[in-house]
C-alpha cells in the first residue's frame, strides 16, 4: 500500500513541476513513476507490487472476456424462438474468506451474464448462485473456481 | 474569470451602481436576521437553555429593524434594495411600502410577544426538535412575503412560513395534532401550490417577475392576455391562505391541536399574509379585474365573515372559537378589497394590525385560562373571576377588541369599512360587518360568562400554571390594543399610506425603476 | 441490512459518492450540477451506508447532527449573501476574488461559499431524513 | 373652536374615568367611606356644569373640544344645550347620591371597590354619551355604557339569573349601538355633518333624502334597545339583577334614558315628518300600556318599579314623538320628574330590601315605624310620581294632558293611553311606598331599622328636590325646562306650569287619572292575579324569546358549521377543487380567455416515446392494486419528466429531477416498510365521476388556460439579460446555475430554509412520541447520537 | 410543442387531481407528487420551449452562441422541484405517523381533531 | 480519415450498444422468472449501457468527457451488481421461489435458505 | 467523411428507435409485474437505459454535458433498487405478506 502512495505522490510532484494539473497529465506522471519504482524495486523489497499490477489487469481482461461473451450468450438466448432454459441455483464453496475478496467474486459473477450471486451462506463457506443454465453445476463450480476466483486470489495475496 | 486582466465591462447596463448604505439594508435584516438566528439555533440544538434567549434577542433585532424601517418609508417613501446590484427586474428586488412596513412591523412584535411567552410553554423537547426554528424561519417567511417586490419570491416565501408552520403544528405529536396537520398540510399545499401555477401562468404572459415590472406591463397586454382568469386564479390561491370561505377548511380543522403559543402565531400572522397578498396582487397588478370581480369578492367576503362567526358561537373547544374568529375577521379584511377605495383599504389595512395583535393576545390568553382552570372547554372551564381578576380584565378588553367595540381597536376599522361600504353603495357590506361584530358579541359575550363569571362547574387543576408570565404577554398586546382604541390616529395615517401604496402603482413602479432604468 | 457484499462495498461507493457530489458542486457554475444535486448525491450516500452499515457509522462518520450540519450551510449561505453589507453593495451580491494556491489561480466568490451552504443544508437535511426513518425501522 | 378654559369640561369628562381608577385604592384605604370622597368626583361635575346654567338659559350653547382622530373626521367635542346640560346635571347630581348610597348599601362587599369603579366608568361614559358632539364620539360613548353597565348587571356574577341578564343587556344593546352607528353613518352619508350641532341646520335635507327612512329606522333601532320600547322591554327587568344603587341610577337617569335623550335630540331635525309621529307615538304607546300591565303582574318591589320604568320611557318617546310643542314641554317635565322621583323609589327599595332582607311586597308590612326617614322620602317619591301637587310630577302631567290634547281622534286615542297608563303607574308608586310601611308588621327575614345615613340621603334628597322644583318652578322653568323643551323642539320655548291648578281638560283628566289609580291601588291583588293569569295563558314573552333565540342561533350555527365545515377531507378538497374548476373556466368563458385552435405539431418519435412513458406510468399508477405498484409506476412518470426535461435542453432540471425522483423512492420505500396502507380505490362509481369529472375539469381549464399563455408573443428581456450576463459578469456559464446562486440568489435562499425546516420538522415527527416513557440517556459519542424522546 | 405540453399538463393535473380526491391517503400523497410535476411541467412551457439546447454557455465564449432553452423558467422550476420534495417528504412522514397513531389511513377516519357528533357549547349562561 | 473511422466506430458501437439493450428488455420481456429475468437486465443491459458510454467516450473531443464517461462505466460496474445481489436476495429472502422449471437449488437446503418467518426483528 | 457522417446519424436514429422501443418494453414489465421484484428490476432496468438514452443524445446534440446527469444516475440509480430490496426483506417476516397462494410465482397481494 505504501507504495501505492509513493506512486501517486510521484505522479502529484511531476504535475506540480509540469505545471499541468489535467487528468492526463497526471496519469502520464503516475506511469513515470511507476517506471522510477520499478527501477529501485531492490530498495523498496519486492515486486509484489507490480506482479499484483499485472494480475489486476488479467483480472480484468479476463471479465471482459466474460463479459461480452456471456452478453452475447444472453441475447442470443433471449432473441431465440424458442427458450431452453435449465434455471437454478448452485452452492458454490468459497476458497476465499476475506470479505472483499468475497464480494469482489461475487459481484464478477453477477456481472458476467449466465450467473448471478444471490446470497452468501451465513458461515461463508459457500456463495448461491443462480445460473440461467444449471445442468452442469459442478462444471460451473468448476469454471469459477479456476477462473475468477483463482485470479482474485492472485492478485490480492 | 470570464473577465480577463485589464479588460473593462461596463456593469451600467446591469447593475446598479449607486451603494447600497448600511441604511438601506433595513429592508433585509426582518429577513435576514431571523434566518441567521434560526440557522444558529439549529446548530446549537442541544443546547435548549440558549434558544430562548437567543430567539428573543432575533426577533428584538428584527423588530427594531422592522421599526427603523418603517419610519424610513415612513419618511422618504418606499425603500427598494434589488439583491445582487443586477438592475431591477433582473434581480429580485425587496420593495418595501407603508404596507408591507407596517404589516411585516406588526407581524414581528407579535412573534417577539410569542417568543417570551414560549420561554415557560415550550419545553426542551418543543426546543430540541425546533419550536424557535421553525418560529425564526416562519418569521423570516412571513416578513420575507410581506417586503419582496418579486411574485415568484414571494412563492418561496410562502413555502417558508409554511413548512415552517407545519413544524409548528406537529410538534408535540399529539393525535390531534397529526389529525389536523394533515388536513392543513395537504390544503395548504394545493393553495400555494395553484400561487405557483398562476405565477407561472403569469410569467408566461408578462415574462417577468418583477411586481413593478407587471404593473407597468399590465396596460398593454389586457387586450391581448387573459389577465382576468389569472387574476381569479390568485383570488382562489391567495384567498385559501387568508382563509376566505369556502376555501378555509384547513383553518378550523387545525389551529386548535397545536401549543397555544403556536395557535396564537399562527392565529395572528398567518391569515394575514394572504390577505396582504391579495391586495398586493389584485390592488397592484389587476386594478380593472379587481373591479369586475369586486361583486363576488364582497359576496365572498360577507360569507366569511357570517359563516366564521356562525362557526365560532357553534364550539365547545375555546381554541376553536378563536380559529372561526379568526375567519371571520378575514372576511371584515376580504370587505375592504372588495371596495377597493382607499378608505376600504385603509380599514382592511388597519383591521389586520388589530387582528394580528388581539388573534394572538386572544389564543394567549386562552392559554392562561387553561392553565388556570384547567380546560379549554367552555362546559367545564369557568370560575376564573373569582381566582383570577386580571384575567377578567384582559378576557374583557380583548373581546371588546374582536367584536370592535370601544374602547379598544377592533371598532376604528369597522367604522372605516361601514363608512366605506355606505360611500361605494354598498349598504348591505355594511350590514354584514355591523352583523357580523353584534354576533361576535354574543359569541364572546357567552365565552365571558360562562369562563369567567360562571362559578366553578369542575374542579379546577390541582397546580394551576402560573400566569405571570402571560400577564406580561398580554399587558404588552394590551398596551397597543388600548391605544389603537382611544387614540387611532397615528394608526390611520399609517393604514391610508399603506392604502395609497397600493393604489399608486406608478409611484410603486416610479420607486423600483428609478428615471427608467431598464428598458 | 444483513447482507456481506453490500456491506463491504456500501462505505467505498459512499465515498466514491461524496468525492463525486463535491465535483458536481464545485462545477456547477459552469456545467449541470451545483451545490443541491451535489448535495443529494452525499446523502443518498449517506443513505447508501446506512442501509448498508447501520445508522450508528454514519452517525459516528458525521460527527456532528445532520440538522447542525444544515443549519450551518444556511449560516454560510445567509453569511456569505452578508458579505456585500461590508462593500456597500446589496445583499446577496457576489463578490470575487483571486487567490493562489500552490501558484494556481484559483477564484474564490461569495457565490461559491453560497452554494457550498446549499450542499451542507441539503446534505444535512436529507441525510437526517435518510437516518431518522431508518433508525426507526430498528428502533 | 373652543374658548378658553375648555380644558375644565374635559377634565370634567375624563373625571370619572380616572375616580374610577382611584376607587379600588381609595376603598382599600377608607372602606365603604370611601364614598364620601368618590361622591366628590360627580359632585365636582355637577358643580362645574351648574356653571353653564347661566349662558344656557339666555338660548346660548357651549361648544368646545379638540380634535382626537383627524383622519376620521373625529372630534373630542361637546355641545351644551338645554337638552344635554340638563341631562348632565342629572346624571351628575343623582351619581353623586347614588355613589353615596353604594357606599352604604354595599358595606363590607369584599368587591365594592371594584363596584365604585365600575359605576363611576358608567357614569363618564353617560356623560360622554349626552354632552358629545360628533356623532362617533357618540357612538363610542353609548357603546361604553352598553359595555359598564353589562359590567354592573353582572356585578353579583355568581348568579347565573345575573349573567344571564348582563348577556342580555349587553346583546339588545349592543345591537342597537350597531344600529345607531349605521343610522348615524347614513346620516353622515347623506348630509354630510359629523357632528350634532353641525347636524342641526340640516333636517330639511335630511328628510328629504331617500334614505331618510333608513336612517331613521336605523337611529330608532338604537334608541328603542336602549330605552328598552316594546319589543326590546325586556331585558330592563332583568337588568334588576344588578345591586340596587345600579338600578336606581340606571333606570332613573341614565342608561335608559339615552335612547330618550337620542331621539329628543333628533326630534328637530328627523321628526315633523308622518314616519315619526306615528312610529314614536305606536312604539311609545304600546311600551306604557305594556309596561304598567307587567308591573301590575310583579310582587317583587324593584321589579314593580323596572315595569313602570318601561312604561315611562314608552310615554316620554310617545310625547317626544306626538309633534306638539307642548306636548314635547310635558316629556322635558315628565323626564326630569321621573329621574327624580323613580331614581328615589328604587332607593327605597334597595333599602327594605337592605334592611328587612325581603323586597317581595307581599312579604313586608308595618316597617314604617322603624323606617320612618325612608317611608317619608317614599311617601313624597309616590307622590311626585302620582302626579299629585305640589310635586314636579303633577307639572308633567298636567302639561302631558295638555299637550296631547282632545283635538282628533289619533289625540284623544293617545291621551286615553296616557291616562290608563298614569292611573295604573300612580296605583303602582303607592303600593310600593305604602304597602311595605304600612299595616301589620309581618315577619322577615331580618328585624328592619332605619339604615344609615348613606341609605337614606340619597332618596330623601331626590324627593325633596321634586318637592322643590315644583315650587319654585320658575327657577326650574327658567335654567331647566325651557332650554331643554327649545332644544328638543328645535325653537325657542317657554315653560310656564306652575303647581297653581288651572281649570281645564288636564285638571279634569288629572282627577280621573287619580280615580282611576286609587281604583286599581285597591284592588291591587286582583289585578295582578288576573294579570298572572294572562301572562300564564300566553305562555310565551319577549324574555323567553331572547334565550330561544340565542338557543336557536347557536343551533343553527353548529347546523350551518357542520355542513360546510364537516371535519372531512375529501369533502374539503372536492370543494377545493370546484372551486378551481370554477375559477378556471367561468372567467376563460365569460370574458373570452380560451386559446385559439393550436395547429398541431409534429414531435420526433422518441419524444411521442418518453411521453409515452409518462402516461403509461400516470394510467399505471391510476390503476396500481397496491401501494409499492404505485409507488414504482410514480417513478416511472418521474423519469419521464426528467427525459422530457433532457430533450428540451434543461440539463439541470433534468439531473435534478432524476435525484429527486430517485430518492422520493426511497423515502417512500423507507416509510411503507412499516406501513399498511390500502390504496385501493373504494370510491363508489357515483363519487368516482364526480371526482373524475372535477379532475378533467381542472386538467382541462389548466391546459387550456396554459395555452392561452403561450399565444401571448412572449417577452424574454429577462432571460437575455441573464445569458449576456452570466459569464461577462457573474463568472459562470452555466446561466441557470447562475441565476440560482446569483441573479435571484435570494429564492435559493428561501429554498434551502424550506429543505432544512422540513429536514427538522421530519426529525420532530418521527422522534417525538406522545406516551412513550424517555429511554435512558445512551452514552453517546459527540454529538452524534440522538436521544429518543417523550 | 407548447401545444402538446399544454395536453401533457392537463393529463397530469386531471390525473393528480383525480388521486388527491381519494380519501386514501396514500392516494394523496401520489396526486401531490404528480401535482408537483404538473406544476413544474407549467413553469417550463409558460416560458416557451426551445429543444436540446441547454442554457449553458459554451467554453471560450461570453453569450451563448445561439438560442438556448430558456433558463429563468429552469431556474424557478429548480427551486420548485426542491421546495415541493421537502413538503411530499413531511407530508409523507407525516402520513406515516398519522397513520401509526391514529390507526387509519382513511381519511373518514381522520376525525379527532374534529370529531363527529360533537356535542354543542352549554346553551345556558 | 481519424474522423471517418471514429463515425464509423462511435456508430456502430451505438448499434452494439442499443441492440444489447434491446436484448436486454426483450429477456425482461420473456424470461419466465425474476432471477432469470435479472441475468438479462443486470448485465446485458448494463452491458448496453457501457458500450454507448463507450461510444460517448470515443466520440467526445476533449479529456474531461473520456475520463467521465470511462468513470461513468466504472460506476455502473460497482453498482450493478450490488443492486440485482440485493434484489435477488430480497427477492428470494421473501419467498420468491425459482420458476417451476428450475432444475436445481441448493439454497433451499442451505440452513439460510429456509428462513422461517419470525418475529420481528428488534 | 460525408458517409461517416451519414452512418453516425443513422445510428443516432437507429439506436434511438431501439432504445425507446426497449423502454417501452420494461415499462411493459414494470406494469405486468407481475410481483414487486419484478417491477423493481423493471425500474432498475429504466435506469440503465435512460443511461445510454442520454449518452445517444448527448452525441446526436454534441452536448456531452448531459454525460453527468448518467453517471449520477450510475451512482446513484441503484439506491431505489436498494431500498425496494429493503423494502421486501423487512416485509419477510410479516405473516400476511407471504400468504400460501404466493409461495410458488408469488404476487403481492393487495394489501386489503
Ligand atoms: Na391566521
Ligand atoms: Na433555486
Amino acid at each position: 500500500m505504501t507504495l501505492y502512495l509513493i506512486n501517486i505522490l510521484l505522479a502529484l510532484i511531476w504535475a506540480a513541476i509540469t505545471g499541468s494539473f489535467t487528468f492526463a497529465n497526471i496519469v502520464f506522471g503516475f506511469l513515470l513513476g511507476a517506471l522510477a519504482l520499478y527501477l529501485i524495486r531492490e530498495q523498496v523489497g519486492s515486486l509484489g507490487y507490480f506482479r499484483r499490477g499485472f494480475k489486476l489487469i488479467a483480472l480484468a481482461a479476463l471479465f471482459l472476456y466474460e463479459l461480452v461473451l456471456s452478453a452475447w450468450r444472453v441475447a442470443v438466448l433471449v432473441l431465440s424462438p424458442r427458450m431452453d432454459l435449465k434455471p437454478g441455483i448452485f452452492a458454490f464453496p468459497l476458497k476465499a474468506d476475506r470479505d472483499f475478496e468475497i464480494t469482489l467474486l461475487a459481484n464478477l459473477i453477477t456481472l458476467t451474464p449466465g450467473t448471478l450471486s444471490v446470497d452468501v451462506s451465513e458461515d461463508r463457506k459457500f456463495l448461491y448462485i443462480h445460473a440461467i443454465d444449471c445442468s452442469d453445476p459442478d462444471a460451473l463450480r468448476r469454471d469459477i473456481a479456476q477462473g475468477f476466483e483463482r485470479r482474485i486470489m492472485e492478485a490480492f495475496r | 474569470m470570464a473577465i480577463e486582466p485589464g479588460q473593462a465591462v461596463d456593469l451600467s447596463g446591469a447593475m446598479v451602481l449607486a451603494p447600497a448604505t448600511p441604511a438601506d439594508w433595513l429592508v433585509v435584516g426582518p429577513v435576514a436576521i431571523p434566518i441567521v438566528t434560526g440557522a444558529i439555533l439549529l446548530m446549537v440544538r442541544h443546547e435548549t437553555r440558549l434558544h430562548a434567549g437567543l430567539a428573543v434577542a432575533g426577533l428584538l433585532a428584527a423588530l427594531l429593524c422592522n421599526i427603523g424601517l418603517l419610519a424610513r418609508v415612513l419618511d422618504q417613501g418606499p425603500l427598494v434594495m434589488t439583491m445582487g446590484r443586477w438592475l431591477p427586474p433582473f434581480g429580485i428586488s425587496f420593495a418595501a411600502d407603508a404596507l408591507g412596513a407596517s404589516l411585516a412591523l406588526v407581524a414581528t412584535l407579535v412573534a417577539v410577544v410569542c417568543a417570551l411567552f414560549a420561554t415557560a410553554d415550550i419545553g426542551a423537547v418543543g426546543r430540541r426538535y425546533g419550536f424557535y426554528p421553525f418560529m425564526m424561519l416562519m418569521m423570516a417567511g412571513v416578513g420575507g412575503s410581506f417586503l419582496t417586490g418579486d411574485i415568484f419570491n414571494l412563492y418561496v416565501w410562502f413555502e417558508v412560513f409554511l413548512i415552517s408552520s407545519f413544524g409548528l403544528l406537529v410538534l408535540g405529536s399529539q393525535h390531534k395534532q397529526l389529525d389536523g396537520a394533515t388536513k392543513y398540510a395537504i390544503l395548504n399545499l394545493v393553495g400555494t401550490t395553484l400561487f405557483l401555477t398562476a405565477t407561472a401562468l403569469l410569467y408566461g404572459t408578462f415574462g417577468t417577475l418583477n411586481m413593478a415590472d407587471i404593473a407597468r406591463k399590465a396596460d398593454g397586454l389586457r387586450e391581448n392576455a387573459p389577465l382576468t382568469t389569472l387574476a381569479v386564479l390568485y383570488l382562489l390561491a391567495f384567498g385559501m391562505k387568508a382563509a376566505a370561505f369556502p376555501v378555509n377548511f384547513w383553518l378550523p380543522a387545525s389551529y386548535h391541536t397545536p401549543r397555544i403559543v403556536t395557535a396564537a402565531l399562527f392565529g395572528g400572522v398567518l391569515t394575514k399574509v394572504g390577505v396582504y397578498a391579495l391586495l398586493r396582487t389584485l390592488v397592484m397588478l389587476f386594478p380593472p379585474e379587481l373591479e369586475l370581480l369586486s361583486g363576488l369578492i364582497a359576496w365572498v367576503a360577507a360569507a366569511t365573515m357570517v359563516i366564521g362567526i356562525m362557526g365560532a358561537l357553534a364550539q365547545t373547544d375555546l381554541r376553536r372559537v378563536l380559529g372561526f374568529v379568526v375567519i371571520s375577521g378575514v372576511g371584515v379584511m376580504l370587505a375592504g378589497l372588495a371596495l377597493g377605495t382607499s378608505e376600504g383599504l385603509a380599514g382592511t389595512v388597519f383591521y389586520a394590525f388589530h387582528s394580528m395583535i388581539v388573534m394572538t393576545a386572544l389564543y394567549l390568553l386562552a392559554g392562561v385560562m387553561n392553565g388556570l382552570g384547567g380546560s379549554y372547554s367552555l362546559s367545564k372551564l369557568s370560575g376564573l373571576y373569582a381566582s383570577n381578576p386580571l384575567v377578567a380584565a384582559f378576557a374583557l378588553l380583548l373581546m371588546l377588541a374582536a367584536a370592535g367595540l370601544p374602547p379598544a381597536s377592533g371598532l376604528w376599522p369597522k367604522v372605516m369599512l361601514v363608512r366605506a361600504s355606505l360611500d361605494s353603495g354598498q349598504p348591505w357590506l355594511a350590514f354584514a360587518i355591523l352583523a357580523t361584530g353584534f354576533l361576535t358579541t354574543l359569541a364572546l359575550g357567552r365565552v365571558f360568562i360562562l369562563t369567567i363569571w360562571r362559578p366553578r362547574v369542575v374542579a379546577g387543576p390541582e397546580t394551576p400554571a402560573s400566569p405571570y408570565l402571560g400577564y406580561v404577554a398580554l399587558a404588552v398586546l394590551s398596551l397597543p390594543v388600548v391605544v389603537m382604541g382611544l387614540y387611532p390616529d397615528p394608526v390611520i395615517s399609517v393604514a391610508e399610506r399603506a392604502a395609497s401604496a397600493i393604489l399608486d402603482a406608478p409611484a410603486y413602479i416610479g420607486t423600483v425603476f428609478p428615471e427608467g432604468a431598464a428598458q | 441490512m444483513h447482507t456481506l457484499i453490500f456491506r463491504t462495498i456500501a462505505p467505498y461507493l459512499a465515498s466514491l459518492m461524496v468525492l463525486f457530489s463535491i465535483f458536481v458542486l464545485l462545477r456547477g457554475h459552469n456545467e449541470p450540477g451545483g451545490g443541491f444535486i451535489g448535495g443529494l448525491i452525499a446523502a443518498s450516500a449517506f443513505a447508501i451506508y446506512g442501509i448498508a452499515c447501520g445508522v450508528a457509522p454514519v452517525r459516528r462518520a458525521l460527527y456532528f447532527h445532520p440538522m447542525a450540519i444544515s443549519g450551518f450551510g444556511l449560516l454560510v449561505s445567509a453569511l456569505s449573501g452578508g458579505v456585500s453589507l461590508f462593500m456597500d453593495m446589496p445583499f446577496l451580491t457576489g463578490q470575487w476574488t483571486e487567490i493562489d494556491v500552490l501558484g494556481l489561480p484559483v477564484d474564490i466568490s461569495t457565490v461559491l461559499f453560497f452554494d457550498i451552504g446549499v450542499y451542507f443544508v441539503v446534505v444535512g437535511s436529507i441525510t437526517s431524513i435518510a437516518l431518522a426513518l431508518e433508525e426507526r425501522e430498528h428502533a | 373652536m373652543a374658548a378658553d378654559g375648555q380644558w375644565l369640561t374635559f377634565l370634567v369628562l375624563i373625571l370619572p374615568f380616572l375616580g374610577a381608577a382611584a376607587a379600588p385604592f381609595l376603598t382599600r384605604v377608607f372602606g365603604h367611606n370611601a364614598a364620601w370622597v368618590l361622591a366628590l368626583f360627580p359632585a365636582f361635575i355637577f358643580y362645574h356644569f351648574t356653571s353653564f346654567l347661566g349662558a344656557v338659559a339666555e338660548g346660548e350653547t357651549v361648544a368646545g373640544g379638540y380634535a382626537w382622530i383627524e383622519s376620521l373626521d373625529v372630534d373630542f367635542s361637546w355641545y351644551l344645550d338645554g337638552l344635554s346640560l340638563t341631562f348632565a346635571l342629572l346624571i351628575s347630581g343623582i351619581g353623586t347620591l347614588i355613589v353615596l348610597y353604594s357606599g352604604g348599601y354595599l358595606k363590607g362587599h369584599p368587591h365594592l371597590g371594584r363596584f365604585f369603579s365600575f359605576i363611576l366608568m358608567f357614569m363618564g361614559s353617560m356623560q360622554g354619551l349626552v354632552v358629545a358632539d360628533s356623532f362617533l364620539m357618540l357612538f363610542v360613548f353609548w357603546e361604553l355604557t352598553s359595555i359598564t353597565s353589562f359590567l354592573l348587571i353582572g356585578f353579583d356574577h355568581s348568579r347565573e339569573a345575573s349573567r344571564r341578564a348582563a348577556l342580555q343587556a349587553l346583546v339588545v344593546t349592543g345591537l342597537g349601538g350597531l344600529s345607531l352607528l349605521a343610522g348615524l353613518l347614513v346620516i353622515a352619508n347623506i348630509t354630510g355633518a359629523a357632528s350634532l350641532s353641525a347636524l342641526l341646520s340640516e333636517g330639511e335635507v335630511l328628510r328629504a333624502a331617500p334614505l331618510y327612512m333608513a336612517a331613521l329606522l336605523l337611529v330608532l333601532g338604537g334608541a328603542f334597545t336602549k330605552s328598552a320600547q316594546f319589543p326590546f322591554h325586556f331585558w330592563l327587568p332583568n337588568a334588576m339583577e344588578a345591586p340596587t344603587p345600579v338600578s336606581a341610577y340606571l333606570h332613573s337617569a341614565t342608561m335608559v334614558k339615552a335612547g330618550v335623550y337620542l331621539v329628543m335630540r333628533l326630534n328637530p331635525v328627523m321628526g315633523e315628518t308622518p314616519a315619526w309621529e306615528t312610529i314614536l307615538p305606536v312604539f311609545g304607546g304600546t311600551t306604557l300600556i305594556i309596561g304598567t300591565l307587567l308591573a301590575l303582574r310583579q310582587t317583587d318591589l324593584k321589579l314593580m318599579l323596572a315595569y313602570t320604568t318601561v312604561a315611562s320611557l314608552g310615554l316620554l318617546v310617545m310625547l317626544t314623538g306626538f309633534g306638539s310643542e307642548v306636548a314635547v314641554e310635558a316629556a322635558v317635565l315628565y323626564l326630569v320628574a321621573h329621574s327624580m322621583f323613580k331614581g328615589a323609589l328604587f332607593m327605597v327599595a334597595g333599602a327594605i330590601d337592605h334592611e328587612t332582607g325581603t323586597r317581595d311586597i307581599t312579604k313586608v308590612g308595618g316597617i314604617g315605624s322603624a323606617m320612618p326617614v325612608t317611608f317619608i322620602a317614599a311617601v313624597l317619591a309616590a307622590l311626585s310620581m302620582g302626579g299629585l301637587g305640589p310635586f314636579f310630577g303633577f307639572l308633567a302631567k298636567e302639561e302631558i294632558y295638555a299637550g296631547l290634547g282632545f283635538a282628533s281622534g289619533w289625540s284623544i286615542l293617545l291621551t286615553l293611553t296616557a291616562v290608563l297608563g298614569n292611573a295604573l303607574m300612580f296605583a303602582i308608586g303607592f303600593a310600593v311606598a305604602l304597602k311595605p310601611f304600612t299595616g301589620a308588621r309581618v315577619k322577615m327575614p331580618k328585624a328592619p331599622h332605619e339604615g344609615p345615613v348613606l341609605l337614606w340621603l340619597g332618596p330623601l334628597v331626590l324627593a325633596v328636590d321634586g318637592l322643590l322644583a315644583a315650587l319654585f318652578s320658575d327657577l326650574s322653568h327658567r335654567f331647566v325646562s325651557s332650554p331643554m323643551a327649545s332644544a328638543v323642539a328645535g325653537e325657542p320655548l317657554s315653560v310656564s306650569i306652575s303647581v297653581v291648578p288651572h281649570i281645564g281638560l288636564p285638571l279634569l283628566l288629572s282627577a280621573l287619572t287619580i280615580a282611576l289609580g286609587i281604583a286599581c291601588y285597591l284592588t291591587l291583588e286582583r289585578g295582578r292575579a288576573a294579570m298572572a293569569a294572562t301572562l300564564t295563558a300566553i305562555g310565551w314573552g319577549p324574555d323567553r324569546g331572547f334565550d330561544q333565540a340565542v338557543r336557536g342561533t347557536v343551533r343553527l350555527s353548529a347546523f350551518v358549521t357542520g355542513i360546510v365545515q364537516g371535519g372531512r377531507l375529501d369533502v374539503y378538497m372536492t370543494a377545493t377543487f370546484i372551486a378551481l374548476a370554477a375559477a378556471l373556466f367561468v372567467p376563460m368563458v365569460a370574458f373570452g380567455e380560451l386559446p385559439t385552435m393550436p395547429a398541431l405539431p409534429s414531435l420526433p418519435f422518441y419524444e411521442l416515446a418518453v411521453l409515452a412513458i409518462g402516461f403509461i406510468g400516470l394510467a399505471a399508477v391510476l390503476h396500481a392494486r397496491d401501494r409499492l405498484t404505485a409507488i414504482v409506476s410514480l417513478g416511472i412518470q418521474g423519469f419521464a419528466v426528467a427525459l422530457i426535461f433532457m430533450l428540451l435542453g434543461a440539463p439541470d432540471l433534468s439531473f435534478t429531477q432524476f435525484m429527486v425522483e430517485t430518492l422520493s423512492v426511497v423515502i417512500l420505500a423507507l416509510v411503507m416498510t412499516r406501513l399498511r396502507l390500502s390504496p385501493a380505490d373504494h370510491r363508489p362509481t357515483g363519487q368516482k365521476m364526480l371526482d373524475i369529472s372535477i379532475a378533467a375539469l381542472c386538467g382541462a381549464g389548466l391546459g387550456l388556460i396554459l395555452l392561452r399563455v403561450t399565444q401571448v408573443p412572449f417577452d424574454d428581456t429577462l432571460s437575455v439579460f441573464f445569458a449576456e450576463n452570466a459569464r461577462v459578469i457573474a463568472h459562470g456559464r452555466n446561466i441557470v446555475n447562475v441565476i440560482i446562486v446569483d441573479f435571484r440568489g435570494l429564492d435559493t435562499l428561501g429554498e434551502i430554509a424550506v429543505v432544512m425546516i422540513a429536514g427538522l420538522a421530519i426529525l420532530a415527527l418521527v422522534r417525538i412520541r406522545p406516551g412513550v416513557a424517555p429511554l435512558k440517556a445512551e452514552k453517546q459519542p459527540a454529538r452524534a447520537v440522538e436521544k429518543v424522546e417523550a | 410543442m407548447e401545444t402538446i405540453l399544454a395536453a401533457t399538463v392537463a393529463v397530469f393535473f386531471a390525473v393528480s387531481i383525480y388521486l388527491m380526491l381519494s380519501k386514501h391517503i396514500i392516494r394523496i400523497l401520489l396526486g401531490v407528487a404528480i401535482f408537483s410535476n404538473a406544476v413544474n411541467l407549467t413553469i417550463f412551457t409558460a416560458g416557451r420551449v426551445v429543444r436540446e439546447v441547454p442554457p449553458i454557455i459554451p467554453e471560450g465564449l461570453d453569450t451563448p452562441d445561439r438560442i438556448t432553452a430558456n433558463p429563468l423558467p429552469q431556474a424557478l422550476i429548480l427551486t420548485a422541484i426542491v421546495i415541493s420534495f421537502s413538503i411530499f417528504a413531511f407530508l409523507l412522514v407525516l402520513a406515516f405517523r398519522a397513520y401509526q397513531e391514529l390507526g387509519t389511513d382513511d381519511t373518514d377516519g381522520m376525525r379527532v381533531a374534529e370529531p363527529e357528533g360533537e356535542a354543542l357549547p352549554p346553551l345556558g349562561y | 480519415m481519424i474522423e471517418l473511422l471514429q463515425n464509423l466506430l462511435v456508430g456502430s458501437l451505438m448499434l452494439v450498444g442499443s441492440f444489447f439493450t434491446f436484448a436486454a428488455a426483450i429477456g425482461l420481456l420473456r424470461l419466465p422468472d425474476l432471477y432469470s429475468r435479472m441475468h438479462a437486465a443486470s448485465k446485458a443491459g448494463m452491458l448496453g449501457a457501457g458500450v454507448l458510454l463507450l461510444a460517448l467516450a470515443l466520440f467526445a473531443q476533449d479529456h474531461s468527457t473520456v475520463t467521465r464517461a470511462l468513470a461513468a462505466i466504472i460506476f455502473l460496474l460497482l453498482t450493478a451488481p450490488i443492486s440485482a445481489h440485493l434484489l435477488a436476495k430480497a427477492a428470494y429472502a421473501a419467498g420468491y421461489r425459482l420458476w417451476e422449471g428450475s432444475v436445481h437449488d441448493d439454497m433451499a437446503e442451505a440452513p439460510n435458505g429456509k428462513k422461517q418467518p419470525k418475529p420481528r426483528s428488534s | 467523411m460525408i458517409a461517416g457522417q451519414d452512418f453516425l446519424a443513422f445510428a443516432e436514429q437507429a439506436a434511438l428507435a431501439i432504445l425507446s422501443l426497449s423502454f417501452l418494453l420494461t415499462v411493459l414489465r414494470v406494469v405486468i409485474g407481475p410481483s414487486l421484484p419484478d417491477r423493481i428490476l423493471g425500474l432498475d432496468m429504466l435506469v440503465t437505459i435512460a443511461i445510454g438514452f442520454i449518452v445517444v443524445i448527448g452525441i446526436r446534440t454534441g452536448y456531452t454535458l448531459y454525460l453527468d446527469i448518467a453517471i449520477a444516475l450510475g451512482l446513484v440509480g441503484f439506491l431505489a433498487t436498494v431500498a425496494f430490496a429493503r423494502f421486501v426483506m423487512s416485509r419477510r417476516y410479516e405473516e400476511e405478506f407471504i400468504s400460501d397462494e404466493a409461495r410458488g410465482q408469488f404476487v403481492e397481494k393487495s394489501d386489503d
